[in-house]
């Protein structure tokens, strides 16, 4: 991998990108393999520059529902120890092994890739007042910003992210992702302006169950890290998916608005459209806007956000980056290309366009409405 | 200039510059140039808005084209008469100078020529060009161009067609 | 004793091939430097009045005239400026307190001019104002920390009420008394006509002018002069006065020549009386003594108007900001030291106070870490000259801006910095009747209803080029700034990164 | 047969013409008129006999003005009787013309004085064309030339007399000139202006008898003193020719006795101009107010009315402007005051103008100004309005006094009302 100067390693400074995303949800939750999604996200070859890529499975790890399992990233052996010290204190884990991972010629002195599964230790997360995904939360920030070369890939329950630098579909290679089963995929190729100089700036951004990859770049962004900071958010890793999956986290998780409401924060109608509203919604809207002015997403991007019970995809109000949603029986298909969705279905029920702002939610069927928090 | 216009005054936004007798002094000058008119025909064209000053009172006196025009009603010659477009002129040619319209004009807007005392002196609306240079030239919007509302159809002075109402527009051109 | 040590500070010149001795130039200066002698039938000139206000150059309809700083030139002297010299010759002849008007003239930084914006290339596309919506709706006030739903989804939260603004722009506080009712009367009906709102100031408000109310914001300053139940419930916010940018530490004064009828009868003080606001609140000497008033004035109107705490950046500004914040106020207006006034020593003028771009860097960086940035709005004030001072103030952390200079020039001020004089040659700072007819309101309100048009345009322009079109989108987002020319503490200070960076 | 008749052809005759037309576009108007000219304006004969202007200057309304109003003109024709049951006039020639509306505009004629030996050849009147004709033709090779009283026509008589190069001499019987519009004081400065133009002036005295056999040689004074002249103008007041009505019970004072609908005592007759004696304005009492502006606006009043629509004449006052070798001169409303009036007077004996303003309970009755006569229809309309004055009195003094003097409201009704007075 190109070497980079410490000050230009992604964290230090923004690197702006453009990407391929793409996702695949069956809606019954019934498995498949991550052959698919592979296959979906490879056609977009030229959108990304060979320089990040990754993907977000759901449904991996049946036999670890209830435990967190963490991916982690180590640059150097002595990280790992760090890490594994880092756990012992704070976790009971439950088991630790190499992820199964095979050579690849475009991937480079790839760093080791561990998996954790762990279950946080009553005592600590009662001490600090916590609850389970807070003291999660918590404890991930506290790795990435303080083990220098250890991160944390991802960090939920029966969900992982696997991600690199390199093409896309090569990294889906290199984790052997087709062995994997899973009811909902994302996947992420990256065109970023210049070398990330490691792994972990690469797509998806995980934050617990929350897995964001994201086409474009948020005009908004220095609005929405101070507006984050104020709720406790660190922003080290400096990218717009970054901010967008703590905006999802921060609405949704703490709080507790519902799905839809949480897009339409992130991508707020105009002033227009809402006082066309009758009275009811108008006031809403409003209210909306006046209280989460400063969560609002601005600038071009189509993002998927990724959960164990649902797949959100979202455009910005007007529409500057392309996203195409697709249906056949229980499977959802979005992505930044229809030809991507038509490579993996040939002929889809429905097909369409979503309009900006307007969100496209796959829901797992038996889950029902009421549910509210991604933990 | 096309339709029946009237210039408004709003005294309260006369500044008491002196601006429209600057003007109009030019307008009706041979030159029509600001500087040769002041430095070369100063004493053979006069303006024929007079600024009056009680400070902090101050506005231009001129002449109302009124529509029952007092100054046409008693003129004994016919010299004062109304053109198609409802101005009051006085045609020289017929003025014998015995003033009577000074004896009626109730806004005191007619004054005797000094450079001809045997002829009177009022606001011609500068009916030759497009707009008055005074309320042009007026720099706080105390003399503005309104379109002229015709109230009685029946009754206009001599021999006029009958005119069609018009509504009050602010053509601030 | 006639002689005066003092030099004309300006020298008039007529160019006779163009002065037609018209005599307009003599009817209009209203502090007689030209006059006409009847028997050379000329006009001339007594330069030694001249305040250099323009009046007359802009009224001569042969533009025969050119007012110039008088070349006169003390021995150079590096140390003794021009106007370090003048200053004592005039303290020496008077004895009294310099006054000036208008903001601090001293040749600080203009941190503004050193600040740079961004625009989107090849990554992201500007937006182009004319084809997408670009939404510029500022609503100032308290804001609730989340949003939550009942059982059926629909809204709980109660969001207090807000100032509704088309663009962060409003007008400041100069009082009816200090300013012409014409003066106060145009700002009215440009705010109106443009949706925004403007300021009382301490003066009170004056009846005709209660029709205005949905875009007032009424002050109560430390005279509380024209405050009663009426007075508070008349405008759409309340704006509690503690500081003024340009004189930081002291109250108004008003002198009593123009204190005239109706301005009496606005403020309920006698007339004639020197209308002195006193320099603290006597109600206010401490944090829970604010508090105190803000309630008291919530209560009084019920709740339904937010309150804004206007104070001028000193030192502590940021401390000072987060303390009002907890105090519940609900907009925190900050005064930088360029700020205007009608009158104020010229020394507290030239030398207290900081500039509004570290007072409001500094607030914003502060309530930030306090976790409350966003529930409260903060308005910056102080010299903003132009829609880029306002694009960069909005991106350095202020929900609005305050704009007094700006709105006088746009009237017809030219800065001749007299206003305390009480006789503007252009009927803006002035009670005298034959001075204030010279604001017509109506032209007035349309100029400055065109200044912020064309500023709105400017903005969205601005904006969309960042690729943003929701000015949320723009409060506090420094990555859109770049310093230039400013030292590396200047720029922590002001929390951007040098251009190049 | 036309609808409108109209006796006289002048000032009165012109307003109802115009009246007329504003309102009915059709029907025929018929103008009876003594005069064989088309209507000229009548002061101007004065400026015609001194060859200020010419013939073509005369006319009022120009010629094809009675044509566009489809007026047919029976000139030369007098009327004599009016057949009020018959509803026909009885011309001089026995011809009788029905009417519907008819308008009696038939103006006055000159007062014969009582003097002794009249009759004789170069005695001339000066108030009809025909007498400035006669008068051209018989003054060439004549030196000297009295004329018989000091009124407006007797000093315009002179006047046009010296400019046709003769020795004038006036004689007034009142103690100075102009009694009927000037007070003493006023008529000074006149008669200094117009004895420095030659004119003798023999004030406080009257014409005892004519001297000559056929022709006119001079004239004798009351005191006895002799004057010889070979033409004598008579110029001694004027008397309304009302005589038409007689005889049919018409309401007649001085004048045809008209309401202010200018209505005659009989139905559908009106009556206009100096024939007509109508209520003033200031003393309410009825009478004839011979100037050539109320004779217009009468007629024009008439006119309407006689049209079908319903209009009320302004009640008229007095008022003058005449000027005489280059002294303007300007007098409106009551010359004398009563008990409680006041006079304001301001001189300026530098340049010889003279200002005098009657007040009585707060309104102004009267104005004369003498030599700076700008601006004087303020006062005009202050008296014809009957505005309260009191706030603005010593105001008045003022020699160009304008409406920035007056009160904002008084101000305000003149500009909204008077700019578009119907």
């Amino acid at each position: 991998m190109r070497r980079v100067k410490e000050k230009y390693r992604e964290g230090n400074v923004r690197i702006p990108s453009g990407c391929a995303v793409s996702g695949i949800m069956n809606r019954q939750g019934k498995v498949f393999s991550g052959k698919e999604i592979i296959k979906s996200i490879s056609l977009m070859r030229d959108r990304s520059n060979g320089l990040g890529g990754g993907f977000a499975a759901y449904g991996i790890y049946p036999q670890y529902k209830d435990h967190y399992a963490f991916h982690m990233l180590y640059e150097r052996e002595s990280c790992r120890a760090k890490t594994e010290k880092f756990f012992k204190d704070n976790f009971l884990v439950e088991k630790a092994e190499l992820l199964p991972v095979s050579k690849v010629p475009s991937i480079k002195e790839p760093p080791s890739v561990w998996r954790y599964f762990l279950l946080p230790r009553e005592d600590k997360y009662e001490e600090l007042q916590l609850s389970q995904p807070g003291f999660i939360v918590r404890k991930v920030m506290e790795i990435n910003s303080s083990i220098k070369g250890a991160y944390v890939a991802s960090s939920g329950k029966d969900m992982g992210a696997f991600k690199g630098v390199g093409f896309p579909e090569d990294i889906g290679e290199f984790y052997n992702l087709e062995d994997y089963k899973g009811y909902l995929w994302t996947a992420h190729g990256r065109f970023p302006t210049n070398s990330p100089g490691w792994w972990g700036g690469a797509h998806p951004f995980t934050l617990l169950n929350w897995s964001v990859v994201h086409n474009g770049e948020i005009s908004s962004y220095g609005t929405n890290l101070r507006y984050l900071e104020e709720f406790g958010y660190e922003c080290t890793l400096q990218t717009d998916t970054e901010a967008a999956a703590y905006l999802f986290d921060l609405l949704i998780r703490r709080h507790k608005l519902p799905m839809e409401i949480a897009c339409r924060v992130l991508a707020a109608p105009f002033w227009e459209e809402i006082d066309r509203l009758p009275e009811g919604p108008r006031k809403f809207f409003k209210n909306m806007r006046i209280i989460y002015g400063k969560a609002l997403l601005n600038g071009p991007f189509s993002i998927i956000l990724g959960c164990n019970e649902a797949m959100v995809a979202i455009n910005d109000r007007i529409k500057l980056r392309p996203l195409v949603a697709a249906e056949k029986g229980a499977m959802l298909y979005v992505s930044s290309e229809e030809a991507a969705i038509i490579e993996v279905c040939s002929n889809p029920d429905k097909i369409w366009v979503p309009r900006g702002g307007e969100p496209v939610i796959g829901r797992i069927e038996e889950v029902e409405e009421k549910w509210v928090s991604a933990c | 200039m096309t339709k029946k216009m009237k210039i408004e005054l709003r005294e309260e936004y006369c500044v008491g510059c002196g601006l429209c007798e600057v003007y109009c002094r030019v307008a009706h000058s041979q030159s029509r140039d600001i500087i040769k008119t002041f430095k070369k025909e100063r004493w053979t064209v006069e303006p024929r808005v007079s600024l009056v000053i009680e400070k902090p009172l101050s506005f231009p006196l001129q002449c109302q084209h009124c529509e029952d025009a007092p100054c046409v009603k008693a003129c004994i010659t016919g010299a004062m008469y109304k053109n198609e477009l409802e101005l009051t002129l006085c045609d020289e040619d017929k003025c014998v100078g015995c003033f009577t319209c000074i004896m009626e004009c109730p806004f005191g807007a007619i004054k005797i020529k000094e450079n001809n005392p045997s002829l009177p002196l009022k606001c011609d609306f500068c009916f030759e060009a497009d707009e008055p240079f005074c309320v042009l030239h007026c720099p706080n919007g105390a003399l503005t161009l309104k379109e002229k509302i015709i109230k009685n159809v029946d009754e206009s002075l001599n021999d006029s067609i009958a005119q069609v109402k018009t509504e009050e527009v602010d053509t601030d051109e | 004793m006639g002689f005066s040590m003092l030099a004309p500070e300006f020298i008039i010149e007529r160019n006779r091939d163009r002065c037609i001795d018209c005599r307009v130039c003599e009817k209009q200066c209203s502090m007689e430097a030209h006059y006409y002698d009847p028997d050379e039938e000329k006009v001339y000139s007594r330069e030694e009045k001249c305040i250099n206000c323009h009046r007359c150059i802009s009224l001569c309809p042969t533009r025969a005239l050119c007012i110039k700083e008088n070349p006169q030139e003390f021995k150079r002297n590096a140390n003794w400026s021009r106007n370090s010299i003048r200053e004592i010759q005039k303290q020496a002849q008077t004895g009294g307190i310099l006054l000036s008007g208008m903001g601090n003239p001293k040749p600080f930084p203009i941190y503004w001019d050193n600040i740079l914006l961004n625009a989107s290339q090849v990554t992201n596309p500007s937006i182009d104002p004319l084809r997408e919506p670009m939404e510029l709706k500022t609503f100032l006030g308290r804001k609730p920390k989340k949003l939550e739903l009942n059982q059926d989804g629909s809204l709980k939260t109660e969001v207090p009420p807000q100032l509704e603004l088309s663009m962060p722009v409003m007008f400041t506080a100069m009082s009816f008394g200090s300013i012409s009712l014409n003066a106060s009367t145009a700002l009215a009906m440009a705010a109106k006509e443009t949706d925004i709102c403007y300021n009382t100031g301490e003066g009170g408000l004056h009846e005709s002018l209660y029709s205005y109310g949905n875009w007032t914001i009424i002050q109560v300053a430390s005279g509380r002069f024209g405050v009663y139940q009426d007075y508070l419930e008349a405008g759409s916010g309340i704006e509690i006065k503690i500081g003024q940018g340009a004189k930081p530490g002291i109250g108004g004064h008003l002198p009593g020549e123009k204190v005239g009828e109706e301005v009496a009868s606005t403020r309920m003080i006698p007339k004639g009386t020197d209308a002195l606001s006193p320099a603290p609140h006597h109600d206010i000497y401490s944090i829970e003594d604010l508090r105190q008033l803000i309630y008291a004035l919530k209560e009084s109107t019920r709740y339904k108007k937010p309150v804004s705490v206007k104070i001028a950046a000193v030192h502590n500004v940021a401390a000072i900001a987060s303390g009002i914040a907890r105090a519940g106020a609900d907009i925190i207006t900050i005064d930088g030291i360029r700020g205007g006034t009608g009158a104020a020593p010229t020394r507290i003028r030239d030398s207290v106070g900081i500039p509004v771009e570290f007072a409001l860097a500094a607030v914003d960086e502060r309530l930030k870490e306090e976790g409350i940035r966003n529930q409260v709005s903060v308005v910056a004030a102080g010299s903003i000259r132009n829609s880029g001072d306002i694009v960069k103030a909005v991106a350095l952390g202020a929900d609005a801006v305050y704009i007094g200079t700006a709105a006088l020039v746009a009237m017809g001020c030219h800065l001749c910095r007299k206003c305390y004089t009480g006789k503007c040659n252009w009927g803006i700072a002035t009670q005298d009747p034959w001075l204030t007819k010279r604001l017509n309101p109506e032209i007035a309100a349309e100029r400055l209803s065109n200044l912020i048009i064309g500023w709105d345009h400017e903005f969205k322009e601005m904006m969309g080029g960042m690729g943003i079109n929701a000015i949320e989108s723009l409060k506090g987002n420094r990555h859109m700034l770049r310093g230039i020319g400013l030292t590396n503490r200047e720029l922590e200070v002001l929390g951007i990164k040098l251009a190049g960076e | 047969m036309s609808k409108y008749m109209i006796v006289g052809n002048s000032a009165a005759a012109i307003g109802a013409i115009e009246g007329i037309r504003t309102v009915d576009k059709q029907d025929k108007i018929t103008v009876i008129s003594q005069e064989p000219y088309l209507c000229y304006s009548r002061p101007l004969i004065s400026y015609f006999l001194a060859g200020k202007i010419s013939g073509e200057k005369l006319y009022y309304r120009g010629k094809e003005f009675y044509e566009k109003n489809k007026v047919n003109l029976y000139l030369g024709s007098r009327a004599v009787k009016v057949n009020s049951r018959e509803k026909n006039i009885e011309l001089e020639d026995g011809a009788c013309i029905p009417y519907q509306k008819l308008l009696i505009a038939t103006g006055s004629r000159p007062a014969v004085p009582p003097v002794k030996g009249l009759g004789k050849d170069g005695q001339h009147f000066f108030y009809s064309l025909s007498d400035v004709y006669s008068l051209r033709d018989n003054i060439k090779g004549r030196e000297r030339a009295v004329v018989i009283g000091g009124g407006l026509i007797g000093l315009k008589a002179a006047e046009a007399l010296l400019l046709c190069g003769l020795k004038v001499t006036v004689i007034e019987r009142s103690p100075y000139l102009l009694s009927s519009i000037l007070n003493e004081k006023a008529s000074r400065l006149l008669e200094e202006r117009i004895q420095s133009s030659g004119i003798r002036l023999v004030l406080g005295n009257s014409v005892k008898e004519v001297i000559g056999d056929a022709r006119v040689e001079g004239v004798t004074l009351e005191d006895g003193e002799e004057i010889d002249c070979s033409i004598l103008v008579l110029a001694a007041g004027v008397k309304p020719n009302t005589e038409i009505l007689e005889g049919i019970d018409a309401a007649i004072g001085t004048g045809i006795q008209v309401n202010r609908r200018l209505e005659t005592s009989l139905e559908n007759i009106y009556a206009a101009g100096d024939v007509a004696e109508a209520e003033t304005l200031l003393t309410k009492e009825k009478k004839v107010i011979p100037i050539w502006p109320s004779a217009y606006c009468q007629g024009l009043v008439a006119g309407k009315n006689m049209a079908g629509i319903d209009r009320e004449c302004d009640e008229e006052f007095p008022r003058n402007s005449i000027s005489f070798f280059g002294l303007n001169i300007i007098t409106a409303g009551l010359l004398e005051m009563g008990d409680k009036g006041k006079e304001i007077t301001s001189i300026d004996s530098q340049n010889s103008t003279y200002q005098r303003i009657l007040m009585e309970n707060d309104r102004v009755t009267g104005m004369i100004k003498i030599g700076e006569v700008n601006q004087a229809g303020i006062i005009t309309w202050l008296i014809k309005n009957k505005v309260p004055a009191n706030s603005f009195k010593e105001l008045l003094k003022r020699k160009c006094f304008n409406p920035i003097h007056l009160p904002l409201s008084v101000r305000e009704k003149l500009y909204r009302e008077e700019g578009a007075r119907r």
